[in-house]
């Protein structure tokens, strides 16, 4: 970080929120677009049924679901990332912690969207919530699906609640700082912080415990979404490796979801300074890490499938990589494998060009690999008289699309109405650089 | 604010509707290759506490049940034999009303109506729905009063559904009684 | 001629009848209407069991009407009966459908005219009088009726001065080269009575015996044969539901089938003629005629190894009593009646005459008019009126071109149908008749059984029975003579006991006759079928499938859905090729090929397979009827040619079983009395689950399974499935809850086809079960995997976690008529959009069966509960009942060693349970 | 008189410095309020329930597993239904839900500590004086109510130049 004045710090971040630019305008009609859109198709869906989509007798899961993974999966780097930065007392935190647990918020608040939608009755999607009915009935705590439950109402309340901590200093900073309609606003939600030393303290000390247990829940939801898959009894689907696989993919899609989103703050907003090179640099070491995780990951499974004899389980496998999704399989394999292995060059590392596409790449490569997987296992399952194959029709398309465009529109209304980057937290991070620089006026 | 980032916003806000207008216009103009989309199907429910009318003749349970204190069984004569109550044929209202009561002109609607050999028609009052199994004669068999579900259709000129059929009603009730509680017995 | 389901529900129907009292759609009724006079024999809310007999085909198996609120909603064999034992086909479940079908007519039309019954009468006698009065002939067209109403027009044609003659029986499934083959054989005519389950060898010359005929008792009889150790070779070009039920499966040269059989005599009789009691004129007679016929000039001719030949006259010389049968529709050509005589002949020498071959004394003929002399008459315009009764020959395209052509000249056609049929749309008048569910009638289809018809329930629109309508319109024109004076229910009723007509029918004894041989048989021998058609067309082969028995594509929605078990197709005929014939043309399997014949053209979906013969292509009958010539039959004869349209026909499922790296669902064990390895516990973390008081289950026997399908349309009518259509089934969304798979093993040569029903398994450690979210599915104490479809909240990932993918889905509120809402089961629901389904074990049988057991203070017996699939398996198949009962049919089966469960290694413990088939190899 | 001193800082290193040199003179009672954790609110004395945060969201996590294990024991033993072989009290698999319970009850203890807690200690400090502070400005107040006035003068002296005028 170059010489910024604190003041410059806060300026900036609040340039962010008030100054709007016709890129933000594009960005969210098209959000609202896609939105409009995916509403539309999921009305279809409402009136008709299920009929609508491409899902048929052996594969009753299908584009729905993998984006509800997928978004689960996405979400999960955002608040990961920030907390573990925040252990490793890591500089590069302040600057992009902020929006990747608003990533994670909105991420897990759009993925919680796809069961409801997805399910046959969404007009009773309350069933699988634990609440005393006249009915004297309950849910079925043994269900995965009601682990989901809980998973992702924990995780999403945890996140959410992470990410307000985390902006407590900074809302009381706004409140007095800003004019107009957001002063109240903040004013409330800064639940009076006023940045006493004593606040400070014990903000101290509550967030490294709130990060602890943000860390194993985090883990803990996408092991239970991938236990939606691990705990059933199908080929290809029911193996141990599913936790750590789903947990490593998330992470691998988060993270390139998240270059993705601070390339674009970054490129929108001016904030080259505090958004550097380094932190995609950190970024980009991260995804080749997690791609080479990935490639193990698929690598075992297959190993597994054909070292263990399972009949039904080698025909998947054989089918994933030749049968009728065979070009998908090996577009995710070139995408999620191949190309991140480019990112062992700094010069690709630190060419932001490269790097956005290469996360593009692994963006689209990540919904596809949970999509093979869905799908490829329903298709072929143990009973080869009922094999069949899946294609998404168009309605569930726009009702995924959908999806992409409730997260961009969330996101775009919070950094319009919050700091998008951790103001105190840059101040402090700013100062330590400075004091760093100048040992002697620290210690005087 | 400057002059580009105006137009730029309404540039969004265009786009947003143009994409609005293709998804509503375009895409609900195609022929549904589909089934037909049907509503969700409702369950005629008469709300608890809501007088229903008593359909073509106002029937009057205080004079049946409680003046003459008829018992239930003697007009709904299915319901220690079979799992449906039934209502009273004609010939069975008739087999009193030859006698009695033709001055009314409730009677005389009766009366008309057998002669032409028409049947009458009720307003239902209680129903359970369609995936519901209820069996009157296992109930009968078992004591279970009529009014205990019914309420107490003597007290009142027009039968109402007092209290909700409900689930959970069912359950305690069987609980009491040590019935069996697997969901098949009534899920059908 | 296809019929759209979607385009049924525009149809307006009638007002239809009140005294309903029970909800039985998704909407509950606002009103209750009580009867104004109560029937003295119904009670709401219970069922009522009337005995009648199914008139979908002319097997006529005795049937159980179950009639709920006045309503029938479910057909059932008649366990008394002696042909049907209690089963029906798919045919026979489906035929309930026609009751309800949204196509029904309810009016009598003159032209497009609706008019009313006193009009229609009026029109009636009108046109009579014309013909009576030009002095021209009055015909009666009929189906078969064999009881009192095929006396009665005789009798009725007398009373108008006619000839009682002139009545044509129309029977386009008729095999009429089987009779006259016997008279040929045996110089008399005679009745012959195949009794297949005391034959220790079967040899079918292409008789699909399983399909045609009289199924249900046949395909039983076939079962029972099987079990008891017997051998079946099945000799034809196409592996029918029957070939594949054989043990050995030969398909010679199309169209030899005559040589191999004068081969096999001549093997026969060269090795054991001397000892078959043949008067010597007759075998010295027989051993010149066949001199020809050495086995290497037959295997030459027939394009089979010589040896296998001799193996097959081993076979029946050694297995005695045998039974040959034939020849099927599949090969019969024009000369079918020498080789039904040959086939005779050869019963004759084997010895089987008497045995598993009975002939009864032929019933006295009803005078009759052939179909040939109708056309002949009609043509001349000597034919002033005919009037057709169930007859519908315009169906039939091509094949009785000549009589529809003929019946232009003829000034006046009524027809008695239920839903207007293609002679109907020529007809100027119209008259519907009550459903045969509504209607008085009587059948002799056998020696010594009469089956009685009695109606179940009151018309459900403003039909009349035909009978009432001649007596009618004979009372009007005032030609009355030997007519009965009331109804003609009632004249019937008053012939037969009361106790006849509550048991369905009555037996009368009839003696069996032993025929011998004629001593100049085989004075013409068979010759080889010679193929009429395109120079380079193949020969078409006629298939006979359950679906298409009529020889019409069916109007029954149910029989179109319910796909073909081993091609898959529904909706939709196919033509079978060998996949060396197709591989060459580049064809697959859904590819759609316009096929020409001598008759006229259809196109069809191929289905390359390698269970036809190639250089062959089969047609189901049904659509192999637009291509015959007009030649007054259905058989082989034909040569089409095949040309692509570039269409595409997508299948409801992928197809067969026994892809390479798939599962093996059906297992084998060698020889009759083999066992299969007993199956190892596997270890669970948790205690066994106890069911206290019963344990429902099925079993299911796959050496008996012949895969007809009458379990599928069972459980289709009795569950309220609901039907789709063919676009959605095309796209994987049949609601079946035991659709019947087909296994396919090809590593002994020749394909050897298994097929398995395959419903929901209700295992006790189901992993369906543990995934839902909301109890909606659950394991009850009586061993059921049940569904509550009101706690379903459609997640489907109780589908995603079956590994036997039995589970459905309700994509849609799928669409219902009014009229076939009637006919939904009121004691099973019907299932909205977004729920899943799949068979429930019948939950509602057991409910009622057990409630009745507690009402009546009783403890269950074995056989009072019955699920709807194992009570019209016509071959047994299916067992349903407790397995906590030591003593019920299915414990015993428990403990039989040929029993294995599904994916037994996923440790799901299901409570449905296989037996595996028997493989007997090749002779 | 106020009785008060409220300096204010645009550096923090410079508040620090002054918090130092008023430790160094005797001065123990400052109070730092800043926009951000600088160096400098950890040297101030400080008195407060930061200690009790982590037991704190002991006994809600605690509190979360107690009723996870309630609610799926009790509601699965009301119902009593057999699902894939499963016992009706299946630990294995009520396993995740106490642990989600657990991490939520705790985050939220957690947090609702930290409301309650900071507006508990915040309330030393004039609200007057808490909304001086911005990115630029650090405050440091010396309440001087019952102080001695040598040191009085001393934390005039420190403060000087940064003392401000606040109207309360």
């Amino acid at each position: 970080m170059s010489e910024v004045s604190l003041a410059q710090i806060e300026k900036d971040t609040v340039a962010t929120m008030s100054e709007t630019t016709w890129r933000y305008w594009l960005a969210l009609g098209i959000a609202l677009s896609l939105v409009a859109l995916g509403g539309w198709a999921w009305s279809v869906a409402l009136r008709q049924g299920l009929g609508i989509t491409g899902l048929n007798e052996p594969v009753m899961w299908g584009a729905l679901i993998t984006t509800f993974v997928f978004f689960i999966g996405v979400s999960h780097s955002g608040t990961l990332v920030s907390a573990i930065l925040f252990f490793t007392r890591s500089p590069l935190r302040a600057a992009i912690g902020r929006s990747a647990e608003a990533m994670t918020v909105f991420t897990i608040m759009t993925a919680g969207l796809y069961p409801i939608v997805h399910i046959g009755r969404s007009w009773l999607f309350f069933f699988v919530l634990p609440y005393p009915n006249q009915r004297q009935l309950w849910m079925n705590f043994r269900s995965p699906l009601t682990w989901d439950v809980f998973a992702i109402t924990s995780y999403v309340t945890v996140s959410m609640l992470f990410l307000y901590m985390g902006m407590l200093p900074d809302l009381a900073l706004l409140a007095r700082q800003v004019k107009s309609w957001r002063r109240p606003l903040y004013r409330v939600l800064s639940l009076g912080f006023s940045g006493t030393d004593g606040e400070w303290r014990i903000f101290e000390k509550a967030y490294p415990i709130f990060a602890g247990v943000v860390i194993p829940l985090a883990v803990s939801v996408h092991s239970v979404v991938s236990w939606d898959f691990a705990m059933t009894v199908m080929p290809g689907w029911h193996s141990a490796i599913f936790a750590p696989y789903f947990v490593a993919g998330a992470i691998f899609s988060g993270i390139a979801v998240a270059v993705l989103l601070l390339s674009g703050l970054r490129r929108g907003y001016h904030l080259e300074r505090y958004i550097t090179p380094k932190h995609f640099d950190m970024l980009a070491k991260l995804l080749l890490a997690m791609s080479l995780v990935m490639t193990f990951v698929y690598a075992t499974e297959f190993f597994m499938a054909f070292y263990r004899g399972s009949k039904a389980e080698m025909e998947v496998f054989r089918w994933r990589a030749t049968g009728t999704y065979a070009p998908v399989f090996w577009g995710v394999v070139i995408s999620n494998s191949v190309a991140p292995l480019a990112l062992f060059w700094s010069r690709a590392r630190n060419h932001l060009p490269t790097l956005i596409t290469i996360s593009v790449l692994v963006t689209v490569g990540m919904w596809f690999e949970r999509f093979l997987f869905i799908v490829t296992t329903l298709a072929r399952s143990f009973v080869s008289q009922n094999w069949g194959n899946y294609i998404p029709s168009w309605k569930e398309s726009f009702i995924c699309l959908g999806g992409f465009g409730w997260f961009l529109m969330l996101f775009l209304i919070f950094i319009k109405l919050f700091p998008c980057m951790a103001i105190s937290e840059s101040m402090q991070s700013q100062h330590a650089v400075d004091a760093a620089v100048t040992p002697e006026a620290s210690h005087a | 604010m400057s002059r580009p980032g105006r137009s730029a916003r309404w540039t969004g806000v265009a786009l947003a509707l143009v994409a609005i207008a293709i998804a509503f216009g375009s895409f609900e103009a195609h022929p549904q290759s589909a089934a037909a989309p049907v509503p969700p199907p409702a369950i005629a429910e008469v709300p608890p506490g809501q007088p229903s009318p008593a359909g073509e003749v106002p029937f009057n349970h205080q004079i049946h049940a409680g003046q003459f204190k008829i018992p239930c069984l003697d007009c709904h004569a299915y319901a220690d034999k079979s799992p449906s109550a039934g209502l009273p044929s004609g010939r069975k209202c008739m087999g009193c009303h030859k006698f009695v009561g033709k001055d009314k002109p409730e009677v005389q609607i009766l009366v008309k109506r057998f002669e032409d050999g028409q049947p009458l028609r009720w307003e239902r009052v209680f129903a359970v729905p369609d995936f519901i199994y209820f069996s009157h004669r296992m109930h009968v068999r078992a004591k279970v009063e009529c009014k205990e579900c019914h309420g107490d259709v003597a007290a009142g000129k027009i039968v109402r559904q007092e209290k909700p059929f409900t689930m959970g009603r069912c359950l305690t009730c069987h609980e009491e009684r040590n019935a069996s509680r697997d969901c098949l017995v009534c899920h059908k | 001629m296809k019929v759209s389901r979607r385009g049924f529900l525009g149809t307006a129907v009638g007002a239809l009848g009140t005294g309903a009292l029970a909800g039985c759609s998704d909407k509950l009724p606002r009103y209750l209407v009580p009867h104004a006079i109560p029937p003295d024999d119904a009670t709401p809310g219970l069922a009522r069991h009337y005995r009648t007999v199914c008139r979908e085909c002319p097997a006529s198996c005795g049937a159980t009407a179950r009639v709920r609120e006045g309503r029938a909603v479910k057909l059932e064999g008649n366990p008394d009966y002696p042909i049907g034992r209690g089963a029906l086909c798919p045919r026979g479940q489906a035929s309930i459908e026609g009751l309800y079908a949204p196509g029904r007519l309810g009016t009598p039309r003159a032209g497009e005219k609706e008019i009313d019954w006193g009009e229609a009468e009026k029109q009636f006698a009108a046109g009579l009088q014309r013909a009576l009065d030009d002095k021209k002939l009055v015909v009666v067209v009929t189906r078969p009726e064999t009881g009192q109403l095929g006396k009665l027009f005789g009798t009725w044609l007398e009373a108008l001065g006619q000839a009682p003659a002139q009545v044509v029986t129309f029977d386009p499934m008729d095999r009429p080269w089987l009779r006259q083959g016997q008279e040929r054989a045996f110089g008399t005519a005679l009745r012959a009575v195949p009794d297949l389950a005391s034959a220790k060898l079967i040899l079918s010359i292409g008789d699909d015996f399983v399909e045609e005929g009289s199924p249900v008792e046949q395909a039983r009889a076939f079962a029972d044969q099987r079990a008891a150790g017997g051998r079946s070779i099945y000799v034809g070009p196409r592996l029918s539901l029957t070939a594949a039920a054989a043990d050995q499966w030969i398909s010679v040269e199309p169209g030899t089938e005559s040589i191999f059989v004068l081969g096999l005599l001549r093997q026969v009789v060269d090795r054991a003629g001397s000892r078959a009691g043949l008067e010597p004129g007759t075998l010295e007679n027989l051993q010149r005629r066949l001199a020809p016929f050495d086995a290497a000039t037959v295997a030459a001719r027939t394009r089979i190894d010589p040896k296998r030949l001799q193996e097959v006259a081993t076979a029946l010389l050694s297995a005695r009593p045998s039974l040959c049968l034939g020849p099927g529709r599949a090969v019969a050509g024009a000369d079918a009646a020498a080789l039904a005589e040959t086939v005779q002949v050869l019963n004759a020498v084997l010895g089987n005459v008497g045995q598993t071959l009975r002939f009864f004394p032929a019933a006295p003929a009803q005078p009759s008019m052939e179909l040939a002399e109708l056309t002949r008459k009609a043509a001349a315009g000597d034919v002033g009126a005919v009037v057709f009764h169930h007859a519908d020959p315009a169906g039939y395209g091509p094949v009785y071109a000549g009589l529809t052509g003929a019946l232009a000249r003829v000034p006046f056609i009524a027809t008695f149908v239920n839903e207007l049929d293609d002679t109907a749309r020529k007809a100027h008048l119209v008259l519907p008749d009550n459903y045969f569910l509504e209607n008085w009638s009587d059948v002799r289809t056998r020696p010594g059984v009469v089956g009685i018809q009695q109606p179940v329930m009151e018309p459900v629109l403003g039909t009349r029975a035909a009978a009432d309508e001649f007596l009618a319109v004979a009372r009007v024109l005032g030609k009355t003579t030997g007519l009965p004076k009331e109804t003609f229910g009632e004249a019937l009723r008053a012939t037969f006991q009361p106790k006849e007509i509550e048991q369905g029918f009555r037996l009368e004894e009839v003696a069996a006759v032993v025929p011998s041989l004629s001593a100049g048989v085989l004075a013409q021998l068979p010759s080889v079928v010679t193929f009429h058609g395109p120079e380079q067309g193949l020969p078409l082969v006629i298939a006979p499938t359950f679906r298409h028995l009529d020889g019409r594509q069916p109007r029954s929605a149910l029989l179109q859905e319910i796909p073909d078990p081993l091609s898959g197709f529904s909706w939709t005929g196919w033509v079978e090729l060998n996949s060396t014939t197709a591989s060459p043309l580049g064809l697959k399997t859904g590819d759609v090929l316009a096929l020409e014949g001598p008759g006229g053209r259809c196109e069809l979906p191929a289905f390359v397979t390698d269970s036809v013969r190639a250089g062959v292509a089969a047609v189901p009958v049904g659509d192999a009827t637009a291509l015959l010539e007009s030649k007054g039959f259905i058989g082989a004869g034909a040569r089409v040619t095949l040309r692509r349209t570039g269409g595409r026909v997508e299948r409801s499922h992928t197809g067969v079983g026994g892809a390479k790296g798939a599962e093996k669902l059906v297992r084998t064990v060698e020889a009759p009395a083999a066992a299969l390895p007993p199956a190892v516990p596997l270890p669970s973390m948790y205690p066994p689950v106890e069911h206290p008081v019963h344990h429902w289950a099925l079993s299911i026997d796959l050496d008996r399974c012949n895969g007809c399908g009458a379990c599928t349309a069972a459980c289709y009518v009795e569950n309220n499935l609901a039907i789709v259509g063919a676009d959605q089934v095309a796209r994987g969304r049949s609601m079946s809850w035991l659709p019947i798979m087909a296994d396919v093993d090809k590593s002994h040569g020749t394909p050897e086809v298994s097929y398995l029903p395959l419903g929901c398994q209700h295992c006790t450690a189901a992993p369906c079960e543990s995934v839902c979210p909301t109890f909606a599915t659950y394991h009850t104490p009586e061993g059921l995997n049940a569904q509550v479809y009101a706690r379903c909240i459609g997640t489907r990932y109780c589908e995603n976690n079956c590994p036997y993918g039995v589970r459905r889905f309700n994509f849609y509120d799928w669409p219902r008529a009014p009229s076939e809402r009637l006919g939904l089961n009121p004691d099973v629901t019907v299932r909205e959009r977004g729920v899943t389904e799949k068979c429930t074990l019948c939950s509602q049988r057991i409910r009622t069966g057990e409630e009745q057991a507690k009402f009546e203070k009783r403890g269950l017996r074995d056989g009072d509960i019955v699920s709807a699939c194992a009570a019209s398996c016509p071959t047994q198949a299916i067992v349903f009942g407790d397995l906590k009962d030591p003593n019920s049919a299915i414990a015993r089966r428990a403990a039989d060693g040929r029993a294995y469960k599904l994916l037994e290694e996923l440790n799901t413990q299901p409570g449905v349970f296989y037996l595996a088939r028997r493989r007997r190899g090749s002779t | 008189m106020p009785e008060e001193l409220v300096a204010v800082y645009a550096d923090p290193d410079e508040a620090l410095r002054a918090v130092l040199s008023l430790r160094d003179r005797g001065v123990s009672n400052a109070q730092v309020s800043s926009p951000a954790a600088f160096p400098v609110v950890h040297e101030v004395e400080h008195t407060g329930h930061s200690r009790a945060l982590g037991w704190v969201a002991l006994v809600g996590g605690l509190t979360g597993l107690a009723c996870a294990t309630a609610l799926e024991v009790g509601t699965s033993k009301a119902l009593g239904l057999i699902v894939g072989g499963k016992p009706i009290v299946a630990w294995t698999a009520f396993g995740v839900v106490m642990f989600e319970l657990t991490m939520l009850f705790a985050g939220a203890s957690n947090f609702l500590a930290l409301a309650i807690f900071s507006a508990h200690s915040r309330r030393k400090v004039a609200k007057a004086v808490r909304d001086l502070v911005s990115s630029e400005r650090i405050v440091v107040t010396v309440s001087l109510a019952g102080m001695d006035p040598k040191l009085r003068d001393a934390a005039r002296g420190v403060l000087g130049g940064a003392l401000a005028e606040v109207t309360p």
